[in-house]
């Protein structure tokens, strides 16, 4: 009983999940691409790096790495936390 | 002093971002040196929050363009699109950041004493350090992907907390209860925003308001957004990890997981009304959200009267007084389309259940607290347990009957005055909603008064002879949120009028967000 | 645990520092060839998590110490958001180095080879990245594997 | 034309890999189903064009992914019922 | 600078003061009126009747005993309550999911916006 | 020709996922579950970005090829790290749940309910 009702839901999420990808623009033709042609155009000229997508995670969107390493780092506190030895 | 005020959006992120990564490196030379090291820069990350809300009360929002060669502004020269992360500084936001610093800084000096007999401090700094890192960041932001990685930050930082204690078991269940479900609802935020960048090829926030066009795709992002922070702020019937968290963690940490559920809260408010605004259906959203508000007042405050254990007991309570921010809201949300409803009490509404964030933080943190004192003294959570510990605790227990009476919104502390706002306008637009907010304001005063009676009252027990008042800091730790309580209660009127009014109208007014990001389009 | 057989060590010996430094060109090469501080952080991180396995608790108490990684990664992470707060003379994470010539290089635009010393702090921050990523994942395995092997400590 | 025949095989057994990871009862081949669905993942990445985050996929997904899935097996239970 | 402007009312916390400190100055006025000459410990006896003074523990009202009227007469919803409460991860994400799918439904069934 | 099969395959790995979390009681089976919504989301937005083209890496490109987007190789490079990193911490927690209950069952590790 519980189990079929939560099939159920499970059905309406994923039928809504599966919407979405029908309702999408087609595979490989973008709808708008106005900033990554920007990324694409003045990449190399503001930060020299060949590889424009390096260049956006570390120059566009870095701070957004910053949060990524801080993730990693927050992980392994975590984790040493977890694991760590207990004072008697 | 320019200087700080104009980098302060990013000096209050990063700031204690870099203090937790030299935190372990310093705790290698000494733990007292660390201590008083974290203190110091939680108290100046308060001040430049402070000095960052008096500038944006008096010169509106600030925008902060991160990695551009000029501060604010945002769109590079020849184009008209956002290219790089922005943080968003608008009342809103410092609104919630004042209560983030002040329960970290307060949530830091308890833990001095409450923590200073276990091992891995070290790491329970950093991560402390980590957590209020992760609110700022999602109170901050003005980009989606930015919002999902603070709020992984957060969850991570959180969860670990919560599993702090690992010598039993249950602590680790519920951090692992927790971690599934942050994981899920945040990858969800990433599905949605990955929908909004597929359609409009934007990640800022005021850029996809501008390109919003409420397809299909948008609305299932809506229900996305709306159904993972509602859990994250643990909205009935999706709070089941809220007690098992807040009752495992370390004391402290709960008095932090609040304002953590409140930084999600503010993330739903600020997907809804600046994100989509009224191009959305404002009506059956609105009516979503309260009666997810109602369903978490009432089973919430049912659920605590049974309870035992007197920190889950709380974390019904935090549940339920959740709802009353949701309903207050909610309603203002619902009549968002209507100007003439939104003037006369949905404003008031939504000025009430803002309010009642701030408060709600103060009071519960604070109990929260109380609760980590007695089990400081006397080892156990159980009430059936306890008794008679006003004897040889005064202090404690005069802090604890000042949160007990303002949660319960008994006049003349601060509970009263957000809940008679969510009341009166809540009563404008359904009474029968605004009746049973009241019933359950009066069961939240009887279950308070149980938690009383059996934990402070009653003759001295045996086996609790010898217990003494807790040490210093854990005091100044209360001192400081009681005297909150007090002071909002004494004067809602100039908080209102100078912190609520401008979060209030800032989230309401779509169009000056998105004209001061983009210009004048 | 007990480490694997002779076999697998020796060949662990011979491959281990190839992919640390096949690892380590990601990490420098980041700015002009796929790969970047996260890809040659997790190489670097994969040949520690190799030696992890062929050696076994007892001697990996040796070789690896955590508390090593722990600072390195920690002072990975301070020299990233150092450089950072080395631009907050403009903005934060301005990149103040780019095309400054010199030392740091003359950008040529368009498609061409590209020279090591070009992109400004973005070698740097790879570097900074790479350490904090590599010592980051290698102390999870670290963590993860004492934690199975408690009693082989002393 | 042939990139796409590729792509839809490839994405048909990264599907399978995926629905054998959760369909296992040994959670140890569960997770080497699961490193193999990376692996494959790091190859449509490749297909799509992303060098960068294939090798990311490789490096991070099918190799240390997999280790600390296997350090956690072995530190718990290897059967998933009982 | 102390009245909470509401649209429809006001609220002021001095005057609540005010009425509390009153109160407070009704009752110690009250109090004073009492017999001076109570002596702590000999006068309780006879309400004991005889009766041998009980432990200090047993007088206390435990937590578990308090609204248990309420809590009895309430016993259907609470037990619906506390099955729903499984503490079972599974059902966590059960409920999420499902009200996800409410959500999810409601919205897009709902139509635009204005 | 495939018209939009690899965002239909993307999020049908989400939706395993999502089964493996509702479903599955092996708490090690969960967290198979969110590594797979994590793949699926990753190669969802890898193929959002996808346009006919070359890699956006100016050394050794063809000249005047267009290139495919490259902002969703960015987020979906933070989005690996995030996810090993949640993983790792999950599976940290399970076993210490393991070591506590000495089982990996959800139905039966759970102590805290009600």
């Amino acid at each position: 009983m519980n189990k079929k009702i939560g099939f159920f839901a499970f059905a309406v999420v994923f039928v809504f999940f599966f919407l979405s990808a029908v309702y999408l623009h087609p595979f490989g033709e973008p709808s708008e691409t106005d900033m990554d042609d920007y990324f694409i155009d003045n990449g190399q000229n503001e930060t020299g790096a060949n590889n424009v997508v390096t260049s956006i995670v570390f120059d566009y969107r870095g701070y957004d790495t910053l949060g990524e390493a801080t993730v990693l780092f927050t992980a392994v506190a975590g984790v040493a936390v977890a694991f760590r030895r207990l004072k008697k | 002093m320019n200087f700080l005020i104009l980098h302060a959006p990013i000096l209050i992120i990063a700031i204690p971002l870099l203090a937790a990564f030299a935190t372990l490196l310093i705790s290698k030379i000494s733990p007292k040196l660390r201590n008083i090291f974290v203190i110091t820069v939680l108290s100046f990350v308060l001040f430049l929050v402070l000095l960052l809300a008096h500038q944006v009360y008096t010169s509106g929002m600030q925008v902060y363009v991160l990695g551009s060669n000029q501060t604010t502004v945002a769109t590079p020269s020849g184009y008209s699109i956002p290219v790089r992360i922005m943080l968003t500084v608008d009342g809103a936001s410092i609104f919630m950041a004042i209560i983030t610093a002040i329960v970290s800084l307060v949530g830091a000096i308890y833990s001095l004493s409450f923590m200073k007999k276990y091992s891995g401090l070290d790491k329970y700094y950093t991560l402390l350090l980590l957590m209020s890192v992760g609110m700022f960041g999602m109170e901050f932001t003005g980009d989606m992907f930015n919002l999902f990685v603070f709020l992984e930050i957060l969850s991570i930082s959180s969860c670990a907390l919560v599993a702090f204690w690992t010598h039993k078991g249950e602590p680790s269940e519920a951090a692992f209860k927790y971690m599934v479900l942050s994981c899920i609802g945040a990858l969800f935020v990433l599905f949605a925003t990955a929908l909004f960048y597929g359609q409009y090829n934007a990640l800022n926030i005021a850029m996809i308001a501008s390109r919003m066009k409420y397809s299909l795709l948008d609305k299932i992002a809506l229900g996305l957004l709306v159904a993972v922070f509602a859990m994250k702020c643990g909205a009935v019937p999706m709070h089941m990890w809220t007690p098992d968290a807040y009752s495992k963690a370390p004391a402290p940490i709960t008095a932090m997981l609040v304002v953590a559920s409140q930084a999600s809260l503010y993330a739903l408010f600020r997907g809804v009304f600046t994100l989509y605004n009224v191009t959305l259906n404002c009506l059956t959203v609105g009516w979503i959200i309260i009666i997810l508000g109602v369903l978490s007042m009432f089973i919430g405050v049912t659920m605590a009267l049974p309870q035992h254990d007197v920190k889950r007991l709380m974390a019904y309570h935090a549940i339920s007084q959740t709802g009353y921010m949701l309903l207050g809201i909610g309603v203002g949300l619902a009549v968002l389309g209507d100007t003439n409803a939104l003037n006369s009490y949905g404003l008031m509404a939504m000025k009430g259940g803002l309010f009642h964030i701030i408060n709600h933080a103060m009071y519960k943190g604070l109990l929260f607290l109380t609760a980590g004192a007695i089990f400081y003294v006397t080892g156990t959570r159980d009430l059936n347990k306890m008794g008679g510990l006003a004897h040889k605790m005064p202090l404690t227990a005069i802090f604890f009957m000042i949160g007990a009476l303002s949660i319960a919104g008994m006049p003349p502390f601060n509970g009263f005055a957000s809940k008679i706002m969510i009341y009166e306008s809540v009563y404008k637009f359904n009474p029968v909603l605004s009746i049973l907010a009241m019933v359950v304001s009066i069961l939240t005063l009887a279950s308070f008064v149980k938690v009383f009676h059996s934990a402070f009252m009653g003759p001295q027990l045996p086996e609790y002879k010898n217990v003494k008042e807790v040490p210093k800091s854990m005091l100044i730790g209360m001192g400081i949120l009681s005297f909150m309580i007090i002071l909002f209660g004494v004067f809602p009127d100039i908080v209102v009028n100078t912190i609520v009014a401008p979060a209030a109208n800032a989230l309401v007014n779509q169009g000056s967000y998105i004209t001061k990001i983009l210009g004048g389009a | 645990m007990r480490g694997m057989s002779k076999i697998v060590r020796t060949i662990t010996n011979i491959l281990y520092s190839f992919i640390i430094i096949f690892g380590f060109y990601i990490i420098m090469h980041g700015h002009l060839t796929p790969g970047g501080g996260f890809q040659g952080g997790a190489v670097v991180a994969s040949a520690f998590a190799l030696l992890v396995v062929s050696y076994g608790a007892l001697k990996i108490k040796d070789m690896l110490k955590a508390k090593n990684f722990s600072v390195s990664e920690c002072s990975g992470l301070l020299a990233f958001i150092g450089l950072g707060f080395l631009g907050i003379g403009t903005v934060f994470f301005y990149n103040f180095l780019a095309g400054k010539g010199g030392l740091f290089g003359n950008v040529i635009y368009g498609i061409n080879p590209g020279d090591l010393n070009t992109a400004g702090v973005l070698p740097l921050m790879n570097i900074a990245v790479g350490i904090e990523v590599l010592s980051g994942l290698t102390l999870i395995i670290l963590y993860m594997f004492n934690a199975n092997n408690p009693k082989e400590e002393k | 034309m042939i990139e796409d025949i590729a792509q839809i095989v490839v994405l048909l057994i990264i599907i399978s890999t995926g629905y054998l990871a959760i369909k296992m009862k040994d959670l140890l081949g569960a997770v080497i189903s699961l490193s193999i669905m990376s692996l494959l993942l790091s190859l449509e990445f490749y297909i799509l064009q992303a060098p960068d985050v294939a090798i990311a996929e490789a490096g991070i997904g099918a190799g240390l992914t997999t280790a600390i899935f296997v350090l956690a097996i072995r530190g718990t239970k290897r059967m998933e019922g009982s | 600078m102390f009245t909470l402007e509401t649209n429809t009312g006001f609220w002021n916390p001095i005057i609540w003061i005010i009425a509390f400190l009153v109160l407070c100055i009704v009752i110690y006025v009250l109090r004073s009126f009492g017999e001076s000459s109570y002596k702590k410990g000999e006068q309780i006896k006879p309400f004991l009747s005889g009766n041998p003074e009980p432990e200090k523990g047993d007088v206390h009202i435990r937590a578990g005993n308090i609204y248990w009227g309420f809590t009895e007469s309430l016993k259907e919803y609470y037990k619906t309550m506390t099955n729903i409460h499984t503490g079972d991860i599974n059902d966590y994400v059960y409920w999420f999911i499902g009200i996800l799918a409410i959500i999810l439904v409601v919205v897009s069934v709902s139509g635009g916006g204005l | 020709m495939i018209y939009n099969f690899p965002f239909i395959a993307a999020v049908i790995l989400i939706g395993l996922g999502v089964y493996a979390c509702m479903f599955k009681r092996n708490l090690i089976k969960i967290v198979i579950g969110i590594s797979l919504i994590e793949s699926g989301v990753n190669l969802f937005l890898i193929t959002l970005g996808y346009r006919k083209g070359v890699a956006p890496i100016y050394t050794n490109a063809p000249s005047g090829a267009s290139m495919v987007l490259p902002t969703p190789q960015a987020l979906t490079l933070t989005s690996i790290v995030i996810g090993v990193a949640t993983t790792a911490l999950m599976l940290s927690f399970v076993m210490t749940i393991y070591k506590h209950y000495k089982t990996l069952d959800a139905r039966k590790a759970r102590r805290l309910k009600g």
